[in-house]
């Protein structure tokens, strides 16, 4: 029987280990695991590498993971956003690594990884600071930066409804990062807001279809 | 008189086609979603994976789950529907959308794009959906203040900050005109009444060229 | 006001152009354009490439196009099924070109055309006579080949619902390769099933985003 | 005795750990998914995107519209769904799968695959998702028959057809043997109880190695 719900927040983080590429889904203030991050705070791992969109926010969640000095490097197309602060901290004090990646960029290179893919010619970032140091290809007339996968050790995920399955359903725009992330981390784990019973999400609409899943957590968010 | 942010973006907006499918950038180019003409049907994207933003929402119907790339809650209009990031990028850089209204720091008379970073050593750098949607859309048009708010001019024969993307923008709306980016160079189409052609080239670092039928920028008070 | 909808199959293939790439959708029976491809016989277009996971069955569809002349090449993954004699007669004559690709590998190829990328590199068919003339690279110690955007000018889908947007949905496995040629050509052409009220899809359920579509008809099949 | 086939796809039925998510090759690995653990929660995947495959339909209840790889009428188990092909082979190609098991005309003792053409100049020739499959699944096992219907061997030194894709197999299941794939060649695991490991290597090109602890290959009537 397959049943990839777990009894609670520390379940679901157990085993992550020191130096994990961690990748944390949201964007904004939707579709954030924040629960997770802070769970895995409590799980103690240390020296990660974060892939998320920003930097997070407030103290809580990621901005809780990157203040409890977790967090070595940070992989993001917009780290500053109102609320930024402990990012900002860490950044001017030298304490954490930065590397700046278009936002579509990020995306597509996890999906490329998850795809099984080698890697891929983007038109994206040519003739700017962001494409020095990459190796380039005219392709058609147009130059190109080649982009390597980005793969995840683990994915922290936000879903509104699951099933024991791991099928997963977002709501609006918290769906964002969430099912290409599910899909490019070797172990996801996803809080959820609601369990289902298997059979009770329409086929046709399972947005992260349980493959790509592997523990769900049920939490107030 | 200068327009002000918001007619900036009203003028912005008449140029819309019906049936255009429209990313709007963070800052000015939001506003131009107040001003769509009601006689078409704009369909308007928003990188976080929503085709058809609809306006913000009432009092106390802000839902945190549909907020715009700018963070901002927002609805979704009939017809609209949602993607994931990934999709949401494959529509933006494999052009799919026929615009993309972006602001700027500077644009070069080549048609350049700097709306990125400004080299604050006080800040971290983030590039967000810049550069994918610099390269991406059908066509680029910038709306920006015509100068800083020190008096430099931001229509530059070079940028002096680093680049978004280059070779990009096709037309500038600015508080003083509305100017297009021309294998000959900056060609001036509309002037606000106020100010003359000498004045507005003193304004602008890159050659100034006057469209043959040069029109002024007008705007109603909104 | 956008209104996709146009008002018979002949409109709805109005203005192919002889040598256009057309991206003829469907697996097995599942999710054929055989009335756009029927209508495409009536219009005229010559000297077509197709792509196409199958080289049509029968007389129908996309064997009538064939039949008729009417394609000089197929790009196709498994061409011969029961039923394929109109291809295996242009085949045993040398009246039809085949380029024979690997069946994800088409699909990715549209993918990468629709996402704006100038290729990609995989590790599918290295080492076999598919990747003979490729350009090979060793990435992370595995090797693989360079596989080219596949872009078509056309593309032919059957969907089950359609709005006036051109929003589609699918069902069941009739879904397979229709979202991703919706997005790798210029001219996106739907038949439908049924036409509904725009707003009747919900927007979560929403397969093919209607700015992938340009023209929807609604015939029986 | 010899397996028939449905008892070949029985044997490689037993092996499927519960949970696991498994592609079932066209032909006699389809025969798989009528065996299938009743203990064991097996999700079946079919490249044309369906994540769990269930049995065939009862008479009258064919959709034509849900269908498997080898278009056969099925349907889908509770807690399955559908995707397009490209997130099906991302699924495939990406290391999703478990497991694929396959058809052959060959296997090499190197775990070299030849499944997709016999150069028979009478017909065009067709890949499918072979080359997909056999690259992309965590495992790829195989069920083929020892020998041709002429009697010709099919696990070679090395493939005379061409390759699908080279070292990839890890087991091969016969009507005659179970047999790994292993560093030091080909490991006999299973032997049926009528012949002998040197009437086994007779009607094998490759050499075999017997496990320390080989075992009858047995399996009911089914």
């Amino acid at each position: 029987m397959i049943d990839k719900r777990v009894r609670g927040l520390a379940e679901a983080v157990a085993g992550i280990k020191d130096g994990s590429v961690v990748l944390c889904a949201g964007f904004g203030g939707a579709g954030l695991p924040d629960a997770l991050c802070e769970a895995l705070v409590e799980q103690g791992a240390r020296d990660l590498t974060v892939v998320a969109n920003n930097a997070g926010t407030g103290r809580q969640g990621l901005a809780a993971l990157l203040g409890a000095g977790r967090v070595r490097k940070i992989v993001c197309s917009f780290p500053r956003s109102s609320g930024s602060v402990v990012f900002e901290e860490l950044y001017a004090a030298g304490k954490i690594e930065l590397e700046l990646v278009p936002q579509g960029i990020i995306s597509e290179r996890m999906r490329c990884a998850a795809a099984g893919l080698g890697g891929f010619y983007s038109p994206v970032s040519v003739g700017t600071r962001l494409a020095e140091g990459k190796e380039h290809r005219v392709i058609d007339g147009r130059p190109h930066v080649l982009e390597a996968p980005l793969p995840g050790d683990v994915a922290l995920l936000a879903a509104d409804r699951a099933d024991r399955w791991g099928n997963l359903t977002y709501r609006k725009s918290a769906r964002n990062f969430n099912p290409t992330m599910a899909m490019a981390a070797k172990l996801s784990i996803a809080q959820v807001r609601r369990i289902v019973e298997l059979g009770d999400i329409d086929p046709e609409q399972v947005i992260t279809p349980g493959i790509f899943v592997d523990r769900i957590v049920q939490v107030a968010f | 008189m200068p327009l002000k942010r918001r007619q900036i973006a009203w003028r912005a907006a008449q140029d819309l086609a019906d049936g255009a499918y429209v990313n709007l950038g963070i800052g000015l180019p939001t506003l131009v979603s107040d001003f769509l003409p009601p006689d078409r049907e704009i369909v308007l994207q928003s990188e976080n994976g929503i085709l058809g933003v609809g306006p913000a929402p009432g009092a106390n119907e802000a839902d945190p789950d549909l907020i715009n790339a700018g963070k901002q809650p927002v609805t979704l209009v009939t017809g609209g529907s949602y993607v994931h990031h990934t999709d949401s990028f494959l529509m933006i850089r494999g052009g799919h959308l026929d615009l993309a209204l972006l602001g700027a720091f500077e644009v070069s008379e080549a048609g350049d794009l700097a709306n990125w970073t400004t080299d604050d050593p006080g800040f971290p750098p983030g590039v967000g959906g810049a550069m994918d949607l610099a390269v991406g859309a059908k066509e680029i048009r910038v709306l920006v203040e015509h100068t800083t708010k020190s008096g430099a001019p931001r229509l530059r024969r070079q940028c002096q900050y680093p680049l978004t993307a280059a070779r990009v923008v096709k037309r500038v709306y600015t508080d003083l005109a509305v100017i297009d980016v021309t294998p000959q160079g900056l060609l001036v189409r509309e002037i606000v009444a106020d100010i003359d052609f000498a004045e507005l080239q003193a304004k602008t670092e890159a050659p100034l060229l006057a469209a043959p039928d040069l029109k002024p920028l007008v705007a109603p008070a909104v």
